[in-house]
């Protein structure tokens, strides 16, 4: 089995609105120290094992629907676990 | 220091660089009679942008030109943000459609989203308040993954940023044919009410006024938006993945009600959205109309991004801009206004005298062009047209269908997606924010009332593409006809239309010909109908590896009604009420509903329309609606006469209704002839309506919940539960969402 | 009688707050700007629906920290009736002004219909002019509507019945317990996701949320003429 | 300078509709090796230093503001980068 955590944030280059009405919440409560905010998604998947190959599976998964490579990047982390 | 990294003036010619940004050679040639020297890489991608098809309507200019655009009513006619109508009491409204296909075919959410966005700004940009939205679209068969994955997010993309802006979204269409497979549609209108004083242009006169921008800062979004608007979707434009912007509808709340505070100063001289090519085309065009010229200070726009070019910045289309031009002295007033909602207001620049437009950047003039050269000289090409062939053959064909089982035809009809009910999409949009809508989605037009008088507006959309793919001339009739059907059967006189013209690439002969018969036959019914065109769009290129869509132009109709007692739906009201229709049944099936779910394609003769009758009819039914006799209106459209009266027993609670017909039919049943109408009458009203309006009475409206047409003989040939229809009705588009591929 | 319609950015329903008390209850109202000090000069506060900030983040996540919250939070101790209505709620329920929190709709889509509610609770200021059980028809427009709170407070909120609207034909949102509006234990601030002030013309499909609004009068009417 | 990773996920107990969606969707695409989806956000804050300690101020923040703790549970990464 594997747990998997996907980030899924969007292009560096692509307006944030939500990061910036964070930043400017944050602001507003005198955390003027914070300079930038960037908001996406963390999703956590579990995943039985089988014969296909688990980054191959995940990476498809992403470009195929949890990400929209258009606007969005997403990195990945795989952890296997062993379950007793 | 960047800028060096850009080609060289002699580069971007000799190696024909320009070609990518969409100038062909005859027109980089044109550039450089213009300036007289070499454009630089600025230079040559504000010329690429503003001559694009998007922005400068090159190739379809000389079509427009054939729209009728009077009217005694007509306040401001197509060329500004939104056309605008006189309603009466000082009161105006303004409205216009503009499409977003190719964004939306990338990024479905935000394609949509920003399509939204941005009809919303060009409506609040004269000065009117935004009290109304639809929006038409068009997709593939519900099959694919694809298909119901665009669906579905445009939808969303739709709803997410009109209820976030508070702003209705009252009514629309959505049509699926295998036509639009890999190019969707997706057309927004934007209906906005206005007091003719406070009426704006988007101008910048008054030389030595400020330049001043407001809203979001500028990012590096959506470059070349405009030339990839106007070229076709190619496996090619996924990888380029450059035009798709996110858009931020808090931003545009924020910016809509401060602009349409801003527009109550006397300090404001002139206000466009950045829209298309945004600070290229708004500052190009407010000089153009206004026969004077800008210069701007590149480093004083709002950057989102570190080391934008100007390149960048000119042609950048980040989204909730908009371009100000200001009375000198008095920026601080409009600075104060605009931090009041927490945006900022900035000066970047001046109007001049001398018809250019000139860029600053750090200290140095990186682009000095004549406005008009941008603007209202941009080239205009008159393309060739050609009949096509599909054409000629399919006026040869007569077509007959074969029914064996009217109950099961209708049963498949009603569940047909473009015909069943809408409701997975609407229930999805707050059409009721504001608290005017009278009549909401689901009858044939929506109507939104005026607070503070009696009056309300009705509004539309509609296009049959399949009746303007078989015969563009006759399509284009029907089309602007059937909106006009809608808004008069909802009790409102048709004031004006909108349009957004969705066709293929211009190159194409045939193409080119089906824009020029479609805009044909709307001029002929917008004259024929009094609703002349005071605004619109032209999506051209529509087409995926060659294959063009069908000719789709979307007429939004708004029309008025004049006391709030005259508003009418569809639904049939009472047991014992007298069903009429107005207009005989031809056997006319090319095109229909019928013909698609038997044939599995469309071809032969689109239905035949005679302006004269329609006008007359119309005019009729609407005289009967104003005294008060008619108790439900409805047209017969898509899949005839049956599925017209299954949608007025649907719609009415606990009813039903017993006809009678007779003759061919098969052709009674689900002829899509045109200017035909159900209507529904209290008995008391009889014998005044029947003098007011040939109309034929064909049985009743019953209790007992069933639709039980019978043939002359009095057998019962339909005879099904209201509730069986409506379930089959409402739950065809989720059933067909969640069934597998 | 003098109503506060707050205005946060992006509120969008405050129009249609403010005509529903001006032109259909016929009581005095006026806009309240989300700066504000004070809301002593008003006898009772309104907050509409709409997308303040946006929604971004959470729904009510950042307006709960506007300036006039300091003044609604007085307002709420005071005793004075607050009606938070869908965005309202949602900032009521981010000041913890009401407990729970709300997550998306189990059809994770933003639904605008009407639906029917019952009246749960009758014996309120909000709810007086109701029958018992009463069902009436308003209509919900609102992505976030699925309300959510633990055990415990689920427990208090049934035992001190501040259950004060459940969805009656069909849950739209998944909401715990179908709740659709809930009050907080001193019985003067209601949060709900439906919207009475769009039922308040029958033009427009119902009236049925106009006897929230004179019930809040009814309730101030006799306070004020034994308090005075 | 700090780069901060905000990760706020809903509470274990509590209905999580975004992820069972994406759940049915990655099914519907095939994927039944997929057991459970979660989905939360992720947000990546820049922070200036000042005198605060940082660890005390993110969490500040995040009880604040970035996740209501009525249903939803936090943990952040602090990376301190040298900005030359
Ligand atoms: N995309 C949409 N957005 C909003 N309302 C829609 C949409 N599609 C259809 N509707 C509504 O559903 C009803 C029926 O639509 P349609 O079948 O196109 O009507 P008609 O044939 O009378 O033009 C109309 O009230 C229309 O506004
Ligand atoms: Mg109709």
């Amino acid at each position: 089995m594997y747990k998997v955590k996907v980030y899924v944030t969007l292009r560096e280059n692509v307006l944030d609105p939500q990061g910036t009405a964070v930043k400017g919440a944050l602001h507003s409560l005198s955390y003027h120290e914070v300079q930038d905010v960037r908001i996406g998604k963390f999703m956590e998947l579990v995943i039985e094992k089988n014969d296909r190959d688990v980054e191959e599976l995940v990476r498809e998964m992403c470009e195929k629907l949890l990400a929209n490579t258009v606007i969005e990047d997403y990195r990945y982390d795989i952890e296997e676990v062993v379950v007793q | 220091m960047s800028l060096l990294l850009e080609p060289s003036p002699t580069t971007i010619k000799e190696e024909k660089l320009y070609r990518e940004m969409g100038l062909t050679d005859e027109e980089f040639a044109m550039v450089e009679r213009i300036l007289g020297r070499l454009p630089n890489y600025t230079e040559t991608g504000i010329f690429s942008v503003m001559w694009s098809e998007h922005c400068s309507y090159k190739n379809s200019k000389p079509v427009l030109k054939k729209f009728p655009t009077d009217g005694k009513q007509v306040l401001q006619g197509p060329g500004e943000g939104a056309g605008i109508v006189d309603i009466g009491d000082g009161l105006a409204v303004a409205f216009k459609i503009e499409s977003h296909n190719h964004p939306s075919a990338i990024e479905p959410y935000q394609g949509a989203a920003t399509g939204v966005g941005g009809i919303i700004r060009d409506v609040f940009s004269m000065g009117a308040r935004p009290i109304a939205l639809l929006n038409s679209l068009r997709f593939g068969e519900l099959t694919s993954p694809r298909v119901k994955y665009l669906f579905e997010h445009v939808v969303a993309g739709i709803a997410g940023y009109g209820n976030c802006v508070g702003i209705p979204t009252v009514g629309g269409e959505v049509q699926f044919d295998a036509a639009y497979e890999g190019n969707p549609l997706v057309n927004a209108m934007c209906v906005g009410l206005i007091r003719h004083e406070d009426i704006q242009r988007g101008v910048a006169s008054g030389v030595g006024n400020t330049v001043m921008y407001v809203g979001a800062k500028t990012g590096r979004d959506g470059i070349h938006g405009a030339t990839f608007a106007s070229e076709e979707l190619t496996e090619a434009s996924e990888a380029k993945r450059p035009a798709v912007q996110v858009g931020d509808p808090f931003m545009e709340k924020l910016l809509l009600e401060a602009c349409l505070e801003v527009v109550q100063s006397d300090a404001l001289v002139g206000i466009q959205d950045m829209g298309a090519a945004g600070l290229t085309s708004s500052s190009a065009e407010m000089a153009s109309k206004a026969g004077v010229g800008i210069e701007m200070n590149l480093d004083l726009v709002p950057q989102r991004e570190a080391g934008m070019t100007p390149y960048e910045m000119m042609l950048s289309e980040s989204q909730e801009r908009m371009l100000l031009v200001v009375k000198k002295g008095r920026e601080q007033e409009i600075i104060d206004l605009f931090a009041k909602y927490g945006l900022e207001a900035k000066a970047i620049g001046q109007v001049t005298d001398d018809k250019m437009l000139r860029l600053y950047f750090h200290g140095e003039v990186v682009a000095e062009i004549p406005v008009d050269a941008l603007a209202k000289d941009a080239p205009v090409y008159h393309k060739p047209s050609a009949e096509p062939a599909y054409y000629r053959e399919f006026q040869q064909i007569d077509y007959v269908p074969h029914v064996e089982n009217y109950e099961e035809t209708l049963l498949a009809l009603l569940a047909q997606p473009t015909i069943a009910s809408k409701e997975w999409v609407y229930d999805q949009y707050d059409y009721m924010v504001r608290t005017n809508t009278v009549v909401a989605p689901g009858s044939d037009a929506a109507v939104v009332r005026i607070r503070g008088t009696k009056k309300a507006l009705a509004m539309t959309t509609d296009c049959n593409s399949r009746y303007v793919y078989l015969d563009p001339e006759t399509g284009g009739k029907i089309t602007v006809a059937e909106a006009a059907r809608n808004v008069v059967c909802s009790g409102a006189k048709p004031l004006a239309i909108t349009d957004c013209l969705n066709f293929g690439s211009p190159e194409k002969p045939e193409i080119f010909w089906q824009l020029e018969k479609a805009v044909d036959g709307m001029s002929a019914a917008c004259r024929a109908l009094s609703a002349p065109v005071i605004s619109g769009n032209v999506s051209l290129y529509n087409e995926t590896n060659g294959e063009a869509i069908y000719p789709t132009p979307i007429v939004g109709m708004v029309g008025l009604v004049e006391d709030l007692d005259h508003i009418t739906t569809q639904a049939f009201k009472q047991a014992g009420d007298i069903i009429y229709v107005i207009g005989e049944a031809k056997p006319e099936f090319g095109g229909s509903e019928l013909q698609k779910w038997l044939e599995g394609r469309i071809f032969g003769k689109a239905p035949s329309i005679d302006l004269e009758v329609e006008a007359e009819r119309q005019e009729a039914l609407l005289a009967a609606i104003q005294a008060g006799l008619v108790a439900s209106a409805h047209d017969v459209a898509e899949g005839g006469l049956s599925v017209a009266l299954a949608e007025c027993v649907i719609a009415a609670a606990g009813l039903g209704a017993k006809v009678t017909v007779s003759g061919d039919i098969v052709a009674e049943l689900f002829s899509e002839t045109q200017s035909r109408f159900i209507v529904s009458i209290k008995k008391e009203h009889q014998a005044v309506f029947e003098q007011l309006i040939e109309a034929k009475p064909i049985g009743e409206v019953t209790a007992d919940g069933t639709l039980r047409i019978e043939n002359e003989h009095g057998e019962a040939i339909v005879n099904l539960s209201v509730e069986q229809m409506r379930s089959v009705w409402k739950g065809a588009i989720p059933c067909l969402l969640k069934s597998k591929a | 009688m003098k109503f506060a319609v707050i205005v946060f950015p992006g509120s969008n329903c405050d129009v249609d707050m403010y005509h529903a008390i001006k032109d259909e209850l016929g009581e005095e109202v006026e806009y309240v700007w989300h700066t504000a000090d004070t809301l002593d000069e008003f006898d009772a506060i309104l907050l509409p629906g709409g997308f303040s900030y946006g929604d971004y983040l959470r729904s009510g996540a950042i307006a709960r920290f506007s300036n006039v919250m300091k003044a609604i939070q007085k307002a709420a101790e005071e005793g004075k009736p607050i009606l938070g209505v869908c965005n309202g709620f949602q900032i009521l329920l981010e000041a913890a002004l009401l407990p729970g929190a709300m997550r998306r709709n189990n059809s994770l889509k933003f639904i605008c219909r009407p639906v029917t509610l019952r009246v749960e609770n009758n014996e309120t200021m909000f709810t007086s002019l109701y029958e018992p059980g009463e069902v009436i028809t308003i209509p919900i427009a609102h992505g976030e509507g699925n309300y959510y709170c633990d055990e415990e407070t689920l427990t208090k909120l049934i035992e001190n019945r501040q259950i004060i609207f459940r969805y009656h034909d069909e849950n739209p949102n998944g909401s715990l317990e179908n709740i659709a509006g809930i009050m907080n234990e001193n019985g003067n601030v209601l949060g709900m996701m439906p919207h009475p002030e769009r039922a308040v013309d029958a033009l427009l499909g119902s009236a049925d949320g106009l006897k929230l609004f004179q019930s809040i009068v009814k309730y101030w009417r006799v306070k004020h003429v034994v308090t005075s």
